[in-house]
C-alpha cells in the first residue's frame, strides 16, 4: 500500500496540500492575530510553507540529495541543488528578520507594555 | 576594478565598524567609503557600458553584477546621496549625541550596499537577497531612535517588509518552478512560455512585493509612519535611495519580462491614484515629515505613470524627474533635520519659525523644483514627461498631472508663504559650514540641471535606452561572448 | 475762421439764453404763472459777471468752470452748424461723432472737480447723482448714435448730414433711434424726470451750490452754449441739419419745445428710478432701432 | 543701489536698440528643445513697453529704501518679461512666464500688507495659468513635433478641429487669467491692492500686458486671424470667434467697472479699473481686423501709461500719508498740487476723454467695432465707459478733493521728487499720444503686416485714421488749450473781490455751520446709489469668490477624506495589501 506513496505525483500532491494548508494557517494568523509575536510566528509559518512547497516540488522519486559521498559519485540522479541552496539562504534571512522583529517587539514591550500591533498608532498627524 | 567592490567595500567597512569606533574614525570611515563608491561610479561614467563583473562562474549559471546605462544613473544617485548623507552625519551626531553611532554606520553602509546590489545583480535570487539586506537595514535604521515612535516605525516597516518578501519569494519560486532558472536574462527570454495564469500570478506577486516597498497606493499606508518615526537623514535616504531602488527593480523587471504592453495601463492608473491620493492627503498634514513623505509618495506616483509609458522620451524625462526629485528631497530632509533639531518640534510651523536666508533660499529652490517650475531641474523632467504623454496622445494623463500639481502647489506655497511671513516669531538658525556646503551643492545641482539639462539628459537618455531596449543587458546577462 | 468762431459763440450765447428764457416762460405758463422775462437769464448772466464772489476755494475752484466752458465751446465748434456751407467746415472736419460724445462729458468733469474742491457735500452728492444718472442716460443716446454711425458707415457728422439728403431724414428712417436719443436729451437738458443731480429742495442746487459771481455766470453761459450745441447735434443727426439760420432756429426750437413739454409733464425720478427706467423702455426702443439698422439696414 | 539697478534696467533697452529689430538668438537647450529669441514687431513693442515701465518705476523707487533682493527680483522679473516677449518658441516663453510668476510672487510677499491667503490666491491662479499654458504647449507639440512658434503655426492648420479648439481654449484661459478676465480675476484685486505699492504699478501696467501679449501671439501669430475666420465662420463683418471673445471682454469691463465704483480702497479701485480696461482690449483683440488689432495695441500702450501713472501717484500718496482708503483720505489738493495735476491727467486719460491719449485708443477700438458692425459690443463698451466716469471722479475726489478726514492730512507735504519725475514723464506721454495719435500707426503697421492684415493709412502725425472717420488729435488739443487760455484770461480780467483763503467749513450747509467733527468728506457716498439700481445691484451682489471658496472647501474635505485612510493601523494595512492582491488575482486570472 505504501507503494502508492512512492509515486512522484502523489508526493507532490501531498506536499502541495500540506504546504498550502500550512500557508493558509499562517495567513489566518496574520489576518486574525494582533499580537506582534503571533504575527511574526505566522510569517514564519508562511515562509516555512513556502520552503516546503519549493523543496518538495523539486523532489522526484528515486533521486538523491545533491551531496557528493558514496551514493553520489557523478552529477546524475540527484535532486536539483539550486532550490536547496536558495532555501537555505532564505531560511537564514527569515531567521534574521524574525530575530530583528522579536528584538523590536521586546524593546517596544519594555517601553510601553503593549504588543498589540493594531494599537500601535502613535505615529499619526 | 570590479563592480563587486560596490558590495565588498561596504561590507568590509561595516565589519570594521567596531575597530573604527575604537580608533575614533567612525564618521570619517563612512565618508571615505561613500567617497570611494562615488568616485568609482564617476570612473564608470567614463567607461563603455554595459560592464560585467563575474564571481567565479559566468552567467547564466554564475552570479554576476551588470552595470548598464539604466543602473549607472541610479548608481550615481545612490552613491551621491550616500556621500551627502555621510557628510551630513557628523553634524547630526554632534547635535544629537548618541552612544550607538556605530549601529547607524553599520546599517547605513549596508543599506547603500544593499540598494546598489539590488540594481546591479543580474539574477533574481541575488536580487532578493539584496532586497532583504536593504530591508533589514531600513527596518533597523527607521528604529534607530529607540523610543516609542522609532520602534513603532521599525516594527511596522518590518511587518510590511515581511509581507512583501513572502510575495517575492513565492514569485521567485514559481518562476524557478516554471522556467528552472533565476538568471534575469533567461527569465526574460522564457517568460512568455509560462502558462498565462501562472504568469499573471507571478506578475501580481512581484507587483505586490515591489509595489508595497515602492510605496504604491493602496499598499502605502505605512509609508508616512516610517518617515515620521525615523531620523531626518534616514528620511532622506528612504526618499532618495531606498524608494528609488525599489522603483528601479520594479521597472527593470517590468521591461525585462516584457510586461509593458499588457500591464502598462494598470501601472499607469495605480501611479495616477497614488499621485492623486498622496497630494490630497499631504494638504491636510501638520507634521513636516509626514507632509514630505506624502509629497514623496505623490512624486513616485508621477514616476510610475511616466515609467510605464514604454516611450524613450517619457522614460528619459521620468528619469530626469527622478534624479531631480532625489536631490530635492534629500535637500529638504537634511534641512528638516537641522530645523527639527533647532526648533525642537516636528510641527509644520517650524518652517515658518526659522530665520536663515540661506535655508529659505535652498528650500524654496527645492520646492520649486519639485513643483516643476523653471528654471529648476524639476521643470525639465516634468515637461519631458508631459511632452511624452502628449506625444502618445494621452491627454488625460497630461490634464491629470497638471491638475493634481496645482493641489501640490497649494501646500508647497503655503509653506513658502509661511517662511516669508515676517509676522511670525523667528528663531535664528545658524547652519554649520559643512551643512552649508552640502545644501549649497544640492541646490546648485538643482539649478545647474535646470539651466544646463544636457548634462543630465545624456545619462537619462542612456538609461531610458537601456531600460526599454535591454538587448545589450540580455547578452551580458546570458553570458554570451564572455 | 476766428471771426466765424466768435460769431458762432455769440450766436449760440444769445440763442441759448433766449431758449432758456422761453423755457422758463413756457414752464410758468403751463403752471399757470407769468414767469420772468424771456431775456431775464441773459441779464442775470451779464449781471453776475460783475458781482463779487462770496467764496473762493483756490485755483481748482477757479479752473473748473473754465474747463467746463472750454468743453462747451470745443463741442460747439466741432459740430457742423450749417449743412451746405463751408462755415467752420475746416474745423469740424478735425473731429467726429465719437470726439463729440466724449467732449460732452469733459465739461461736467471740470465742473465736478471744482465742486469737489469746494468741499460742499451737497455739491458732491449732486455730482455723484449726475454721474450715476449718466450710466443710464447715455445708454439710449449711445445706441442711437451707434445706429446712425453704422447706418451711414461713418462717424463723420457731415457725412451723416449729407447722406440724409439722398436717403431722407433719419427721423423718418430711424424713428426708434430718434425716440431713444430724445429721451436721453431730456436728461441731458436737466429736465424732469431726470433732473435729480441739481434737484433743488434736496441737495440745494446740487453741483452749483457753492458757485457765485463770475463763476456762476460762466457756468450759466456755458450751459446755454452747450444746450445750443446739443440741439444742433440732434438736428444734424436726425433732421438733416440746417442750411440757413432760420431753418436752424426753427429745427432746434422744435426739438427744444418737445423736450420742454416732456419735461414739464413728469415728476422727478430718484437716481435709481431714472437709471432703471432708462435701462428698460428707452434702451429697448433704441436697441430695436439699432437691430433694424444692423440686420436689415 | 537704486542707480545701479536703474542702469541695469537700461541694459535690455540698449540691447534691443542695438540689434535694431534683427535679434535672433538660438541656443540648444536639450536635444529636443531649442531656446530662441526672435524679435518681431509685436514683441519689440511689448519689450520696449515693459522695459521702459520698469525704468520709470525704478526711478520712483529711489524715494524709499528697498532691499537688494527686492531689486534683484525685480530685475529678474524684467528679464523674464523680456524673455517672454522675444521668445521664438514655447519653451523660452514658458520659462520666462514661470520666472515671471515666482519672481513677482516673492516681490509681493515682501509687502507689509500681504497675507497668506492673498499670496496663495496669486500663486495658485498664476500656476493654473501656467499649467493651462503648458498643457496647450505639449498638445501642440504632439502634432507639430516642435515648440517653435512658426512650426506650430504652420502645423495648426492640419490639426483636427477639436484639438484646434482645445488649444485655443487652453491658451486663452491661461492668458485670460493673467489679464484677469471676469471669473478668473479672483486673484487680481487682492494681489494688486496688497502688493508693495510701487510694485502694483508693475503688476497692473506690465504684467497683465503679458497676458495680452500672449493673446496676440495666439490669435495673431500661432493661429492667425485668417485661420480663426475660416475655423469659426463670420458674423456681421467679423468672426464668430471674435464676437464671443468680445462679449467676454465687454462683460469683464462692465462688471469690473461697477465693482470698481464701490471700492473704498484706492488700490482696489485701480485693480478693478485695470480689469475693466483690459476687458476693452480683450473685446477688440479677437475682431480679426486691422482696426481691432490697432485698437488693442493702442489701448495696451495707453493703459500701461495710465496705470503706471496712477499707481505711482497712489503709492506716493500712501507713502506720504499712510492712508490707503478713500474714506481716510481727502482734501490733499493744495498740499500736494503736483500730484493732483498728475492724477487729474491720469484720470482724464483713463476716462478716455479728449484731448489726451486715452481718447485716441478708445476711438480706435470703437471704430473697430463699427467696422465689424458689432453694435451691441460697441454699446457695451460705451456703457462701461460712461460708468467709468464715476470711479474716475471718485479717484480724484476721494484723495485730493473734498475735506481732509484727519489732522495729519492737513499738514501733508508734496511727495518726493523721485515719485514725481516718472509721473511727469508719463503725463507728457499721455499728452503726446493724444496730440500725435498718428505716430502710433507707424508702430502698428509692421504688426499688422506680421499678422497679414491690411495696414492703416497714415496721414500726418496728428491724425488718427480709421475705417469710418478720423480725428486730428493735434488740432483738438491745441484748440482746447487756446480756448482754455482765452477763457481763463477773460475770466481773470473780470475783477471781482473774493474772500480768499476761507475756512474750509465756510460752505452753505442747509443753513447750519458744520463743526470740526461733521463728516464732510463724501467718501462713502460713492456707489451707494448703485446698489439701488437693479442692474448694478445684480452685478455687485454677485461674486466669484463663493465659487472659489467652495472649491477650496471641497479640496479640503477631499483631503480630509483621503487622510483618514492613513490612520496608521498596520494590521489593517496588511489586510488591505492581502485583499488587494486577492482582488487583483481574481481579476487577473479571469
Amino acid at each position: 500500500m505504501l507503494e502508492f506513496f512512492n509515486d512522484t505525483q502523489t508526493i507532490h500532491f501531498i506536499i502541495i496540500v500540506g504546504s498550502m494548508s500550512l500557508f493558509f494557517i499562517g495567513f489566518y494568523g496574520i489576518a486574525t492575530q494582533k499580537n506582534l509575536v503571533k504575527i511574526l510566528v505566522s510569517f514564519d509559518i508562511m515562509e516555512s510553507a513556502l520552503f516546503l512547497f519549493f523543496i518538495g516540488l523539486h523532489y522526484k522519486v528515486g533521486l538523491v540529495a545533491p551531496i557528493l559521498d558514496k551514493h553520489l559519485k557523478t552529477f546524475t540522479n540527484m535532486v536539483d541543488p539550486v532550490p536547496q541552496a536558495m532555501i537555505l539562504t532564505t531560511i537564514v534571512i527569515g531567521l534574521a528578520v524574525l530575530a530583528l522583529g522579536l528584538s523590536f517587539g521586546i524593546e517596544y514591550y519594555k517601553l510601553t507594555g503593549r504588543n498589540d500591533i493594531s494599537k500601535m498608532n502613535e505615529l499619526r498627524d | 576594478m570590479s563592480l563587486g567592490y560596490y558590495f565588498l567595500l561596504p561590507v568590509i567597512f561595516s565589519f570594521l565598524t567596531p575597530y573604527f569606533k575604537k580608533i575614533g574614525l567612525l564618521r570619517a570611515s563612512s565618508i571615505l567609503l561613500n567617497l570611494l563608491l562615488f568616485l568609482q561610479t564617476l570612473v564608470y561614467t567614463m567607461m563603455s557600458l554595459p560592464q560585467i563583473s563575474l564571481f567565479s562562474i559566468k552567467p547564466p549559471l554564475g552570479i554576476a553584477f551588470i552595470l548598464d546605462g539604466y543602473s549607472l544613473l541610479f548608481l550615481l544617485i545612490f552613491t551621491f546621496s550616500g556621500l551627502m548623507v555621510s557628510l551630513y552625519m557628523p553634524w547630526f551626531f554632534k547635535a544629537n549625541p548618541r552612544r550607538d553611532e556605530a549601529r547607524f554606520y553599520l546599517f547605513f553602509n549596508m543599506l547603500i550596499a544593499g540598494s546598489i546590489g539590488m540594481i546591479l545583480s543580474c539574477d533574481i535570487f541575488n536580487l532578493y537577497i539584496f532586497f532583504e539586506i536593504t530591508g533589514i537595514c531600513s527596518y533597523t535604521l527607521s528604529a534607530y531612535n529607540k523610543d516609542k515612535l522609532g520602534l513603532e516605525s521599525g516594527i511596522k516597516y518590518l511587518i510590511i517588509g515581511s509581507i512583501a518578501s513572502i510575495f517575492i519569494v513565492f514569485a521567485i519560486m514559481l518562476i524557478y518552478l516554471q522556467i528552472g532558472t533565476v538568471n534575469l536574462g533567461l527569465i526574460a527570454q522564457r517568460f512568455h512560455q509560462i502558462d498565462p495564469k501562472i504568469s499573471v500570478l507571478i506578475v501580481l506577486m512581484l507587483f505586490i512585493g515591489f509595489g508595497t516597498k515602492a510605496e504604491l497606493f493602496p499598499m502605502n499606508f505605512w509609508a508616512p509612519d516610517i518617515y515620521q518615526g525615523s531620523i531626518s537623514p534616514v528620511n532622506g535616504l528612504f526618499s532618495s535611495v531606498v524608494a528609488k531602488a525599489y522603483l528601479f527593480v520594479f521597472f527593470h523587471l517590468f521591461y525585462l519580462f516584457g510586461l509593458n504592453s499588457k500591464y502598462m495601463l494598470f501601472v499607469m492608473v495605480i501611479g495616477a491614484i497614488t499621485f492623486l491620493v498622496s497630494e490630497f492627503t499631504a494638504l491636510n498634514q501638520t507634521n513636516v515629515k509626514r507632509l514630505f513623505a506624502y509629497s514623496t509618495l505623490g512624486q513616485l506616483g508621477i514616476l510610475f505613470m511616466a515609467f510605464s509609458t514604454n516611450s524613450i522620451d517619457t522614460v528619459s524625462g521620468a528619469l530626469f524627474h527622478l534624479t531631480s526629485h532625489s536631490i530635492s528631497k534629500l535637500l529638504i530632509f537634511l534641512t528638516l533635520g537641522i530645523l527639527i533639531h533647532k526648533l525642537k518640534s516636528m510641527k509644520i510651523d517650524i518652517l515658518g519659525g526659522f530665520k536663515s536666508t540661506f535655508l529659505t533660499i535652498v528650500l524654496v529652490i527645492s520646492f520649486l523644483s519639485v513643483l516643476g517650475i523653471p528654471p529648476f531641474s524639476g521643470f525639465i523632467g516634468k515637461i519631458l514627461i508631459l511632452k511624452g504623454f502628449a506625444l502618445s496622445h494621452n491627454y488625460a494623463a497630461v490634464a491629470f498631472i497638471l491638475l493634481v500639481s496645482i493641489v501640490e502647489a497649494i501646500y508647497f506655497f503655503r509653506i513658502i508663504a509661511m517662511m516669508l511671513d515676517k509676522s511670525r516669531a523667528k528663531v535664528i538658525v545658524n547652519v554649520g559650514v559643512m551643512n552649508y556646503a552640502i545644501l549649497a551643492v544640492l541646490a546648485a545641482l538643482i539649478v545647474l540641471f535646470g539651466i544646463y539639462p544636457s548634462l543630465l539628459l545624456h545619462y537619462t537618455d542612456l538609461a531610458a535606452n537601456a531600460l526599454l531596449h535591454p538587448t545589450n543587458y540580455l547578452t551580458y546577462a546570458l553570458g554570451v561572448g564572455l | 475762421m476766428i471771426f466765424q468762431i466768435i460769431l458762432l459763440i455769440m450766436l449760440a450765447y444769445v440763442v441759448g439764453f433766449i431758449y432758456f428764457g422761453l423755457y422758463r416762460n413756457i414752464t410758468a405758463r403751463i403752471q399757470s404763472r407769468y414767469g420772468p422775462s424771456v431775456y431775464q437769464s441773459f441779464y442775470d448772466s451779464i449781471k453776475l459777471f460783475s458781482k463779487k464772489n462770496t467764496v473762493n476755494f483756490g485755483w481748482m475752484f477757479y479752473l473748473g468752470p473754465v474747463i467746463m466752458a472750454t468743453g462747451a465751446i470745443l463741442t460747439l465748434v466741432l459740430i457742423p452748424i450749417f449743412s451746405d456751407s463751408d462755415f467752420l467746415r475746416s474745423v469740424t472736419s478735425q473731429g467726429n461723432l465719437f470726439v463729440l460724445l466724449y467732449l460732452m462729458v469733459l465739461g461736467p468733469l471740470g465742473n465736478a472737480l471744482a465742486v469737489g474742491t469746494g468741499g460742499n457735500p451737497f455739491g458732491v452728492m449732486g455730482v455723484v447723482r449726475g454721474l450715476t444718472r449718466l450710466i443710464g442716460l447715455e445708454l439710449p443716446f449711445y445706441i442711437a448714435v451707434v445706429g446712425l454711425i453704422i447706418a451711414a458707415n461713418s462717424s463723420d457728422i457731415v457725412h451723416i448730414i449729407d447722406l440724409q439728403k439722398t436717403t431722407g431724414l433719419n427721423i423718418i428712417n430711424h424713428p426708434l433711434l430718434f425716440i431713444g436719443a430724445m429721451i436721453s436729451m431730456v436728461g441731458f437738458f436737466g429736465e424732469s424726470p431726470f433732473d435729480i443731480p441739481g434737484a433743488p429742495q434736496e441737495v440745494y442746487s446740487g453741483p452749483r451750490t457753492e458757485f457765485s459771481g463770475k463763476f456762476l455766470a460762466l457756468l450759466m453761459s456755458q450751459g446755454s452754449l452747450f444746450a445750443f450745441a446739443k440741439l444742433v447735434l440732434i438736428v444734424d443727426l436726425f433732421l438733416g441739419g440746417a442750411d440757413s439760420l432760420e431753418m436752424l432756429i426753427l429745427k432746434t426750437f422744435a426739438i427744444f419745445v418737445t423736450i420742454i413739454f416732456i419735461g414739464v409733464v413728469y415728476g422727478r425720478y430718484k437716481v435709481e428710478q431714472a437709471v432703471d427706467f432708462l435701462m428698460k423702455l428707452p434702451t429697448l426702443i433704441a436697441v430695436l432701432g439699432l437691430a433694424r439698422v444692423v440686420w436689415f439696414g | 543701489m537704486n542707480s545701479i539697478f536703474l542702469l541695469l534696467n537700461l541694459l535690455p533697452i540698449l540691447f534691443l536698440y542695438q540689434f535694431g529689430g534683427a535679434l535672433h538668438v538660438e541656443l540648444n537647450f536639450t536635444s529636443s528643445f531649442t531656446l530662441s529669441l526672435i524679435q518681431t514687431p509685436l514683441g519689440t513693442f511689448f519689450a520696449y513697453l515693459s522695459m521702459i515701465s520698469f525704468l520709470l518705476v525704478t526711478i520712483a523707487q529711489k524715494s524709499k529704501k528697498f532691499s537688494f533682493s527686492y531689486y534683484m527680483l525685480q530685475l529678474l522679473l524684467s528679464l523674464a518679461m523680456f524673455m517672454i516677449v522675444l521668445a521664438g518658441d514655447f519653451i523660452t516663453f514658458f520659462i520666462g512666464w514661470e520666472i515671471m510668476t515666482w519672481s513677482s510672487y516673492f516681490i509681493i510677499s515682501k509687502s507689509k500688507n500681504i497675507d497668506t491667503k492673498s499670496l496663495q490666491k496669486y500663486i495658485l491662479f498664476s500656476l493654473a495659468s501656467a499649467f493651462s499654458l503648458i498643457a496647450g504647449m505639449v498638445i501642440a507639440y504632439s502634432f507639430a513635433h516642435s515648440f517653435d512658434f512658426s512650426v506650430i503655426s504652420s502645423a495648426f492648420r492640419d490639426m483636427p478641429f477639436n484639438i484646434q479648439i482645445t488649444l485655443i481654449v487652453l491658451f486663452s484661459l491661461s492668458f485670460f487669467t493673467k489679464a484677469g478676465v471676469i471669473g478668473l480675476h479672483y486673484w487680481v484685486v487682492d494681489t494688486y491692492s496688497k502688493a508693495p505699492d510701487l510694485f502694483s504699478s508693475i503688476l497692473s501696467a506690465v504684467m497683465s500686458k503679458m497676458g495680452i501679449y500672449g493673446l496676440f501671439l495666439i490669435y495673431g501669430h500661432i493661429v492667425g486671424y485668417q485661420e480663426l475666420k475660416m475655423m469659426f465662420g463670420t458674423i456681421l463683418n467679423g468672426t464668430n470667434f471674435g464676437y464671443t471673445l468680445a462679449w467676454i471682454g465687454v462683460a469683464t469691463s462692465i462688471i469690473a467697472t461697477f465693482k470698481a465704483i464701490t471700492q473704498d480702497e484706492v488700490k482696489k479701485l485701480l485693480a478693478y479699473s485695470s480689469i475693466a480696461q483690459l476687458g476693452y482690449i480683450i473685446t477688440v483683440i479677437g475682431f480679426g481686423t486691422a482696426y481691432g488689432v490697432a485698437g488693442a495695441m493702442y489701448h495696451t500702450l495707453i493703459h500701461t501709461i495710465i496705470k503706471l501713472l496712477l499707481f505711482i501717484n497712489v503709492a506716493a500718496i500712501v507713502a506720504q500719508t499712510g492712508k490707503s482708503k478713500f474714506s481716510e483720505l481727502g482734501g490733499l489738493i493744495y498740499r500736494t498740487p503736483v500730484s493732483f495735476v498728475m492724477l487729474l491727467i491720469g484720470i482724464i486719460g483713463l476716462a478716455g476723454m479728449p484731448p489726451l491719449g486715452g481718447f485716441a485708443s478708445k476711438f480706435m477700438m470703437y471704430n473697430a467695432a463699427i467696422d465689424t458692425k458689432f453694435a451691441l459690443i460697441l454699446i457695451g463698451m460705451l456703457f462701461s465707459g460712461a460708468a467709468s466716469f464715476l470711479y474716475c471722479y471718485k479717484l480724484v475726489y476721494g484723495i485730493y478733493l473734498g475735506h481732509p478726514t484727519s489732522k495729519n492730512l492737513e499738514t501733508t507735504k508734496e511727495v518726493p521728487i523721485s515719485y514725481l519725475i516718472p509721473q511727469i514723464i508719463l503725463a507728457l506721454l499721455l499728452v503726446l499720444t493724444g496730440a500725435f495719435p498718428g505716430a502710433f500707426i507707424k508702430v502698428i503697421n509692421p504688426v499688422l503686416v506680421e499678422f497679414s492684415l491690411s495696414t492703416i493709412p497714415y496721414s500726418g502725425l496728428g491724425v488718427m485714421n480709421s475705417a469710418v472717420g478720423s480725428f486730428n488729435g493735434l488740432f483738438i488739443i491745441s484748440a482746447f488749450v487756446v480756448f482754455f487760455v482765452l477763457i481763463l484770461l477773460l475770466i481773470t480780467r473780470i475783477k471781482s473781490k473774493a474772500k480768499n483763503n476761507l475756512n474750509r467749513f465756510d460752505i452753505s450747509y442747509c443753513g447750519e455751520v458744520p463743526a470740526q467733527d461733521t463728516s464732510l468728506h463724501f467718501g462713502f457716498g460713492f456707489g451707494a446709489d448703485l446698489h439701488k439700481i437693479k442692474f448694478a445691484n445684480a452685478i455687485l451682489k454677485r461674486s466669484s469668490s463663493s465659487f472659489y471658496e467652495s472649491l477650496a472647501t471641497q479640496t479640503k474635505k477631499t483631503s480630509e477624506l483621503f487622510s483618514r485612510m492613513y490612520y496608521g493601523n498596520i494590521h489593517n494595512t496588511m489586510l488591505i495589501i492581502l485583499l488587494f492582491f486577492s482582488a487583483l488575482f481574481f481579476i487577473g486570472v479571469n
